[in-house]
């Protein structure tokens, strides 16, 4: 219990820190303009999200959302607009750890290019609009949230403005975005439609009161196409066209943040939404089908997809693309595996899936950034034999590679058992047999970069190698994580497995 | 004299030590690791003699010294567990032959003293400590008081003969002789490790004597008319049985798995001498001897023992006449007088068979180790053609060999002689019963003439005549270490036939056939190890014709007939100062006998011919195959991944395309089965 | 006289085919960004005719934050077309292919 | 806690080497290992269990403790060691310092990778012979691929990129497949079992009900017979039984000698070691029965068709490695029989075919080392120049060959007496003898490698004088055919502590 009670809007402290944080960036930067000085702005970046993490982990800790004897209970604000609860801390967490990893790595990374407090700022704003989109409990907040995620995003990633890859992968970004965002919200205008309420929990209402009944092609509709909005978030099939080419020409932190961050911050939503506006048994009940089909065929494809197009790739940075399009697919389990009866275990699985996503994939994506900043080239070729020149950031590498891959003794493997065992508990034979081929292929991919920098002889001889320390910092902290959760992951499994049942 | 008894292991441990010591510290030593194997050897022969003495006073010695294993088994014949231990069983059997194999040892050894130091061979110790460990091996075997010690050491001594066989490894065909050795034989040895096993799993024992043993338990099984692995109890006693003498035939070298035999004598002739002739090859039908009270109960295994041994008599002699090489002669020689042995043991001669051993074990060490002699003499050469005449130039070696030879042709009174009678006027006698038998007398019968006139061509060849080489003109001088053990073996090989005088026994009536009281336990014996038990147990018919002493004169007088004819025709054709070959006038039959009736032909065919292409077949099924079916998968799924990345045509309005496409299809999929239409 | 629910509807989802069309076929990323905005407004109009039909003014507030939210798409998006005349001298959507498969 | 220290000082020892200077690594890596090698012999000194650790038996050196809790299922920290595992713990450690020592000759590169890779995969093998909960003991069976991918994709031969990629998926993918049946196996079993505790999931198997559960339409008992069928599949990639072995092969060949030895010695071992624990332990006998006469003759066929493979080979590795199928089938003929001397003998057999499949890899490597070729068909003579080498190399050669008295010789022939006389395989004796022609075969092509490599007239043409190995690569050879030799003339060393473990095991067959 804690001494001092804190108002109420303070549940929203990560989100909000995170906001203060991009707005100190600017107000810094307008201050002299002319001139920038780097060590501060990535200081306040790297202080902002830290201490958004810090307060969210403090959050978790103490019991905030916490349903608990010693909990304070979800926590909702605005009428509800917003809610705090264990689901949206865990998602806070990851989202803020993505960030601060991200944004140490930037500092080397974003060296010698302009806008450099413009980069910060709008990695923090797309950041708060992730962090807003953990604890939307509306569609009007989850749309608003969401925009406010993706905006800066495509800023971001075409933000190398002179580079033709960043600029084509921001184009197809927005323009995929675009249309997905519109989609979604003809998704919500026309549940709004079918149902009259916009609020989580009031749709929720009038479905299990079969007030929508007669609306069963219009909610269904309307349901599939929130699906889409949240399939390009998570990058799923059919709207994952935009990954391959965003995170492959995006600066690469910020295809880690993109893929690490944004697609966690997607998967919560919908969870939220599909948890708590739409009761499968009531839905079911009105648009005749359960929504989990729909995730199920998401998930499968999307697996299937994303590592089979993965398999061949020559360039390091799309194999990787592919692979988070791959591991999107994993995580549809969680809503593919749900069933009237419970699903915690399922979507337990998948968010303890996405925490470790968020470490392992962040990291294999600074790795490329770190190649980038060394300028040894994008393919599997380039990067041969950087073993012998990096032995620290290339074991990383592996082992992010091999987390990847989910094979032990490295935190992937858990999450993906997880997954894989409460898909079989679901009874998603199908399902689990998919992730398992998946999986078997995936190695073969993930190895060959191990095989590229470690058994590789390099093509040209190489000079000596920077140590650049903040990606170096970046890459350690995401690799010593990614192991430490194999023994450690114990409370990963309690405390998403809490946030799971705080929805379900 | 019973706690002589305690030191018996030391027999076979002391050539042991003296492997470990060669091996380790031979090139250091004088002689290069001679003297430890000379002293070793001689322990174990005066040791040896005193086991003799305490059996000839009346003792025997059966004990379990160590157990190798145990567990929990159940025989099919109900006996609960089973323990596999190494034991000493000295008998009769085992002390006779344990003095004949130290004493054979050690005369080897002292004559490799001639042989191998005097030539300034290199790798001396390779070679004493080769012959340690096979001294060691084959006391051992000798001793063991089960079948799966004796397997252990039958192996062992495998081992050694390879090894010793490729002594000189840097030429081609020495190596090529011992991977032929090991290999024939063990292809034996397969079988006789399946019988192993078999009695093993049948009667949960492997012991040779007292009551658990598997004999006994055989003999139970069969009065009480048992089932075992789904056959009646004689017929599996038969299998088990045959399935063991499968390494008896590749030990000894019995048709048809006796190619190896002429091939190994491309080892050091010392090594032919102990193990090639008087030792391992002896193996087998000692163990056909140890275990003679299990073939006792099986008719047809003992039938087939005999017909192959004198089969294989038959065949070996004419081989080994028209042979150039003294060392083949003396290999072909070998196999049939093996094969005597067999036929010996197969009709129930197991005096005759075990006195044959023991006769043969000396004058085909003498004649080996004389032609070795010879071979020093001609500065290694082998060929008879390029010798003649050493008669006079080597009076001792002459001599010797000579009493060998007369003792191999069988020529009375020499020791091969008696031996060899008693062994025909066993299967003479069985054979007027059994028509098998018969047949198998009559070969071993035919053998004895190609013996007398394989054995004098090699005589005449090389010691009479008119030199035909320059070395033969100028042989080289050998010492006492060559000479001493020649003449230890030439007086055996003459008198050693006083052991079991059994035809004078039986036409004087005087009690003399002393072997033959060894062997009954009229001194010390194991219960059921004598040869009045093994006679009980024998179900062969006998026979005589008219009387038993006519009978006798009969068999004793065809054979002398015929070993004296052969002799002759090898006097009139060799005998000359200037012999000429013969061969072509035996035409295209002699084709046949110099290309050993294309024994080596087929079985190197079945090796090479037929073997080796099934494995490259197989080896490339494997590849194209096998690993294709797994390479294709993986070519497969990244011929797919290849497919699936072409969606992504790069191009913004594709994309459009593709998801509205997609989310169509869901709609229609999803509406379709949500009844939304 | 009102108008019946089914006719904004049908009126939204026509608007919609008709922006789709658009971002399907048009290949000047003007267009497409103008297609995109022809299907916000479909949604638009949905919200606000659920409202009125509803009877409660969450819609019409929503497509409210939805206009301002397109506004802030456009700029946006102006400005990466903006950079890519600039890049690849040419705003048609087609052209940058420098990435695929 | 004493496993956990052995666990924690080859992890540990791992790190260290893996950032020392490369000169030192391997005499560092040496000393470290003997830490572990030390260990296990003091565990094996003062084994004072009995029984077997999945059925009820008294363990030894055991430790339990939570960990994760995620749904109905514990998962917890559960290791410790009976008769059967002990012996390959030791085997393990063993074999790992004379693996390393026999490194110092041909790995010139990148030393301290190598041989923190080395221990690492140390600590992982002890993991999967320690372990007894099925989490612990997967992290660690796969956790082995990844150093041995590494292994033999850096220090590797010339094909060493495609060797070590086939072995790294190939194994994985035969783990996932029995990963994703035992997985299926506890869900069935319901209620009755409550964490991943090996024993206690052999208990409900064995003593309790069984599979009780339809899961996914398929009834109890199919379902039962599905999940050995999928596990005997998974661990037969491994063990790798025919036709799952072509991955062997290349692995073997490409791989650099101290990998070949763990490979061989240890890593095979790991497949027949899961076959013996999960398959035919957990199981009740009348769930393998209808599988026992195809196992065998899968067994059989191994036996013979790897024999005859190997026959075909001209290359030493490639000859040893296709022996090694062969040898791994006469291990699955003696736990298919299901009696005390064919389930001990398997075991018994796969310490002693570590122990000589090591020492044959170490000998290949070390005419390797000086020759530089490992084609029969380069090499004559060897034995002129190497003579101590070459005399190991026999002598493993015909330990691999079943010569008595070494410790090959007791493995096979307690296999073939176990099988011989089985009761649960029908024609016991036929697949006996038919799997026993396999002494005949793996006679014929050492012995025809041997004579056309080792022996004839040295004729190598190299640029150099190919000399004597030093101590270093020749004092781990002899260690090992001490061991073989030990081992071959007093089996009941181990037999007596592995049959204990086994006979609970047979026991479960009720009255066979």
């Amino acid at each position: 219990m804690e001494p001092i009670q804190l108002p109420e809007w303070t549940a929203l402290g990560p989100a909000l820190l995170l906001a203060a944080t991009a707005i100190a960036l600017f107000v810094v930067d307008s201050i002299s303009p002319r001139s920038t000085n780097r060590n501060v702005l990535a200081g306040i970046a790297t202080t902002g999200s830290l201490a958004a993490l810090g307060v969210a982990v403090w959050f978790s800790m103490a019991g905030v959302g916490a349903t608990g004897v010693d909990g304070f209970g979800v926590i909702e604000l605005f009428d509800g607009q917003f809610v705090v609860d264990q689901l949206a801390l865990y998602f806070m967490i990851i989202v803020a750890v993505v960030t601060a990893l991200v944004v140490v790595a930037s500092y080397d990374y974003m060296a010698g290019h302009t806008y450099q407090a413009e980069y910060y700022s709008l990695v923090l704003l797309a950041a708060t609009g992730m962090a807003t989109m953990a604890a939307a409990n509306s569609l009007v907040t989850i749309f608003i949230a969401l925009e406010l995620a993706s905006l800066p995003s495509y800023a971001l990633v075409s933000i190398l403005k002179d580079n033709r890859g960043s600029v084509e992968a921001g184009l197809k970004y927005f323009l995929v975005g675009a249309l997905s965002s519109a989609i979604f919200l003809y998704g919500i205008s026309l549940v709004y439609g079918a149902t009259g309420y916009l609020q989580l929990g009031n749709i929720a209402s009038v479905i299990e009161a079969g007030d929508a009944a007669a609306y069963d092609g219009l909610l269904g509709l309307g349901i599939l196409f929130l699906i889409g909005g949240i399939a390009f978030k998570t990058a799923s099939v059919p709207f994952h066209f935009w990954a391959p080419e965003a995170y492959e020409g995006a600066p690469a932190p910020i295809s880690a943040f993109l893929s690490s961050a944004s697609k966690a911050a997607g998967f919560v939503i919908a969870f939220r939404v599909f948890t708590e506006a739409f009761p499968l048994e009531a839905t079911a009940g009105v648009i005749g089908i359960d929504w989990t089909v729909a995730f199920v065929a998401l998930a499968i494809v999307t697996m299937t997809v994303g590592n089979f197009a993965a398999a061949t790739q020559d360039n390091v940075k799309r194999m990787l693309a592919y692979s988070s399009i791959g591991h999107a697919g994993y995580a549809l389990i969680g809503l593919a595996g749900l069933s009237a009866d419970g699903g915690e275990l399922v979507m337990g699985a998948a968010m303890m899936h996405l925490l470790v996503y968020g470490f392992m994939n962040t990291g294999a994506f600074l790795f490329v950034a770190l190649a980038e900043h060394w300028g040894v080239g994008r393919t599997f070729e380039d990067y041969n034999g950087l073993g012998r020149r990096a032995p620290v950031a290339c074991f990383a590498l592996a082992i992010f590679m091999f987390s990847l891959a989910g094979i032990p003794p490295l935190g992937g493997f858990w999450s993906k058992y997880f997954l894989f065992s409460s898909a079989l508990e679901a009874g998603l034979l199908v399902v689990a047999a998919a992730l398992v081929i998946n999986s078997a292929l995936s190695l073969y991919y993930y190895s060959r970069l191990v095989k590229a920098v470690w058994i590789e002889d390099p093509v040209l001889e190489r000079d000596a190698l920077t140590q650049p320390t903040g990606l170096y910092a970046a890459i350690v902290v995401a690799a010593v994580m990614t192991v430490v959760l194999l023994p450690g992951f114990g409370p990963v499994v309690d405390t998403a497995l809490e946030a799971a049942a705080a929805i379900v | 004299m019973e706690g002589v008894f305690d030191y018996a292991p030391a027999i076979a441990l002391f050539p042991l030590v003296a492997f470990v010591v060669v091996l380790a510290f031979g090139t250091y030593l004088p002689k290069k690791g001679a003297l430890p194997g000379i002293i070793a050897t001689g322990g174990s022969l005066l040791l040896s003699l005193v086991m003799a003495a305490a059996v000839a006073s009346g003792e025997a010695y059966h004990e379990t010294l160590y157990e190798w294993a145990a567990g929990d088994a159940t025989s099919a014949t109900g006996v609960e567990g089973v323990s596999f231990t190494f034991g000493l069983l000295i008998d009769p059997l085992a002390a006779l032959m344990l003095v004949i194999v130290s004493l054979v040892a050690f005369l080897v050894h002292v004559f490799s003293l001639g042989y191998m130091n005097a030539e300034g061979e290199t790798g001396l110790p390779r070679y004493y400590a080769g012959l340690g460990l096979f001294t060691f091996s084959m006391l051992a075997f000798v001793v063991a008081d089960n079948l799966l010690m004796a397997f252990i050491f039958f192996e062992l001594v495998g081992l050694c003969s390879f090894l010793l066989i490729g002594f000189w490894f840097r030429t081609k065909s020495a190596p090529s002789a011992a991977k032929k050795a090991f290999l024939v034989t063990r292809f034996g040895d397969y079988f006789f490790l399946i019988g192993v096993v078999a009695i093993a799993a049948t009667f949960g024992t492997v012991a040779f004597a007292g009551d658990d043993s598997f004999v006994t338990a055989a003999e139970t099984a069969i009065d009480g008319g048992d089932q075992l692995f789904g056959f009646d109890a004689q017929t599996w006693v038969t299998i088990t049985g045959l399935l063991v003498l499968g390494g008896v035939i590749g030990k000894s070298a019995q048709f048809p798995l006796h190619t190896w035999l002429p091939d190994a004598m491309e080892g050091p002739t010392t090594v032919s001498a102990l193990i090639h002739a008087a030792t391992m090859v002896a193996a087998g039908v000692y163990l056909v001897a140890r275990m003679f009270g299990y073939y006792a109960l099986s008719p047809t295994t003992l039938a087939i023992i005999a017909f192959v041994g004198g089969f294989t008599a038959l065949f070996a002699a004419t081989m080994g006449v028209v042979k150039d090489d003294i060392k083949q002669v003396l290999a072909y020689s070998t196999i049939s007088q093996y094969g005597y042995m067999m036929l010996g043991l197969g009709v129930g001669g197991y005096v005759a068979g075990v006195f044959h051993l023991m006769n043969h074990a000396f004058f085909k060490a003498l004649l080996f180790l004389g032609a070795g002699a010879v071979i020093v003499i001609m500065h290694h050469e082998q060929d008879m053609w390029k010798m003649g005449g050493l008669k006079d130039k080597a009076p001792v070696t002459y001599y010797t060999f000579l009493a060998g030879a007369l003792a191999l042709a069988g020529i009375i009174p020499f020791s091969g002689f008696w031996s060899k009678d008693e062994i025909l006027y066993d299967a003479l006698i069985v054979g007027l019963e059994e028509p098998v038998i018969m047949a198998a007398y009559a070969m071993g019968l035919l053998a004895v003439f190609f013996t007398g006139f394989y054995t004098f061509r090699m005589v005449f060849l090389t010691f009479h005549g008119e030199p035909r080489s320059e070395v033969a003109e100028d042989p080289h001088p050998v010492g006492w270490s060559i000479k001493a053990p020649l003449l230890v073996l030439g007086v055996l090989a003459v008198v050693a036939g006083i052991a079991n005088l059994a035809p004078v026994a039986k036409l004087a009536g005087v009690d003399i056939t002393f072997l033959e009281h060894w062997l009954d336990g009229e001194y010390g014996a194991i219960e059921g190890l004598t040869y009045t038990a093994y006679g009980e147990l024998l179900a062969y018919e006998t026979s005589y014709i008219g009387s038993e002493q006519v009978t006798v004169l009969v068999a004793a007088g065809l054979s002398l007939l015929l070993a004296f004819s052969g002799a002759g025709l090898a006097w009139l054709l060799y005998n000359k100062p200037e012999p000429v070959a013969h061969t072509e006038r035996l035409g295209s039959a002699g084709k046949v006998i110099e290309d050993n009736y294309y024994q080596d032909e087929y079985q190197v065919w079945l090796a090479e011919g037929l073997t080796l292409p099934l494995a490259r077949a197989a080896d490339r099924f494997d590849q194209t195959v096998i690993d294709g079916i797994v390479d294709g998968t993986s070519t497969a799924s990244l011929f797919g991944s290849d497919r699936i990345r072409r969606l992504q045509t790069g191009i913004v309005t594709n994309y459009a395309a593709l998801i509205v496409t997609g989310v169509i299809v869901l709609l229609l999929v999803l509406g379709f089965l949500g009844g939304w239409f | 006289m009102t108008v019946a629910i089914e006719y904004y509807v049908l009126l939204s989802m026509g608007l919609f085919c008709i922006g789709l069309f658009g971002v399907l076929t048009r290949r000047n990323a003007l267009m497409f960004l103008m297609s995109v905005e022809l299907l916000l407004n479909a949604a638009n109009i949905n919200l606000i005719a659920f409202a009125f039909y509803h009877g409660n003014l969450t819609g019409q507030v929503f497509a409210l934050f939805a206009m301002a939210l397109a506004a802030a798409e456009v700029a946006v998006g102006l400005g990466i077309i903006l950079v890519l005349y600039r890049n690849f001298r040419d705003v048609d959507v087609t052209v940058p292919t420098t990435m695929r498969w | 806690m004493l496993l956990e220290t052995l666990l924690a000082v080859a992890l540990l020892g791992a790190a260290v080497v893996f950032v020392a200077p490369n000169r030192i690594a391997g005499k560092l890596a040496f000393a470290i290992s003997l830490v572990p090698a030390a260990i296990s012999l003091w565990l094996f000194a003062a084994f004072d269990g009995s029984g077997n650790a999945l059925l009820e038996g008294d363990l030894a050196f055991e430790s339990q403790m939570e960990w994760i809790q995620f749904g109905d299922y514990a998962i917890t920290w559960f290791v410790g060691v009976d008769g059967i595992s002990l012996p390959l713990v030791v085997l393990t450690t063993i074999l790992t310092s004379l693996a390393i020592l026999s490194s110092w000759t041909p790995i010139d590169e990148r030393e301290s990778q190598f041989y923190g890779l080395i221990l690492f995969i140390e600590a992982n093998l002890i993991g999967v012979f320690v372990a007894l909960d099925f989490f612990v003991w997967f992290i660690f069976w796969e956790a082995v691929l990844i150093p041995m991918y590494l292994l033999i994709g850096i220090w590797g031969g010339p094909r060493r990129k495609y060797a070590a990629i086939k072995f790294f998926v190939y194994t994985n993918v035969a783990s996932l497949v029995m990963f994703g049946a035992f997985v299926a196996l506890v869900f069935g079993l319901g209620d009755a079992v409550s964490s991943f505790a090996l024993p206690e999931i052999t208990d409900a198997m064995i003593n309790g009900d069984g599979v009780q559960t339809a899961l996914f339409g398929v009834d109890p008992t199919t379902l039962t017979a599905l999940v050995f069928v999928a596990m005997f599949l998974g661990f037969a990639v491994k063990v790798p039984i025919v036709p799952f072995h072509t991955w062997l092969p290349d692995a073997h060949v490409e791989a650099p000698t101290p990998a070949s030895v763990l490979l061989a010695g240890v890593l095979l071992k790991m497949g027949t070691y899961a076959l013996l624990r999960f398959n035919f332990t957990m199981f009740p006998t009348d769930v393998i029965e209808p599988f026992v006469v195809p196992i065998a003759a899968i067994a059989v066929i191994s036996v013979i068709y790897g024999a005859m493979l190997a026959l075909a080979q001209t290359d030493l590795k490639r000859i040893v490695a296709y022996s090694s199928v062969s040898s791994m089938g006469y291990v699955i003929l003696g736990l298919i029989a299901f009696t005390q001397f064919g389930v001990g003998g398997a075991t018994f057999q796969m310490v002693s075919h570590g122990l000589i499949s090591g020492l044959m890899f170490m000998a290949v490597g070390v005419i390797y080392n000086a020759t530089h070729t490992r084609m029969v068909t380069d090499m004559s003579g060897m034995a002129d120049r190497m003579p101590v080498a070459v005399g190991i190399l026999i002598a493993g050669a015909f330990g691999y060959m079943g010569l008595p008295l070494m410790s090959g010789f007791y493995g096979e022939f307690a296999i073939f007496f176990g099988s011989f006389g089985s009761e649960f395989l029908a024609y016991a004796p036929v697949f006996t003898a038919a799997a026993m022609f396999g002494i005949v075969i793996v006679a014929g092509y050492l012995l025809f490698a041997m004579q056309r490599a080792v022996f004839g007239p040295y004729n190598l043409e190299t640029e150099y004088e190919v000399t004597r190995a030093p101590l270093h690569d020749i004092a781990p050879m002899f260690v090992l055919l001490g061991l073989i030799i030990a081992l071959g003339v007093a089996p009941e060393l181990i037999f007596e502590m592995i049959t204990d473990a086994v006979d609970p095991i047979i026991a479960n067959g009720g009255d066979l």
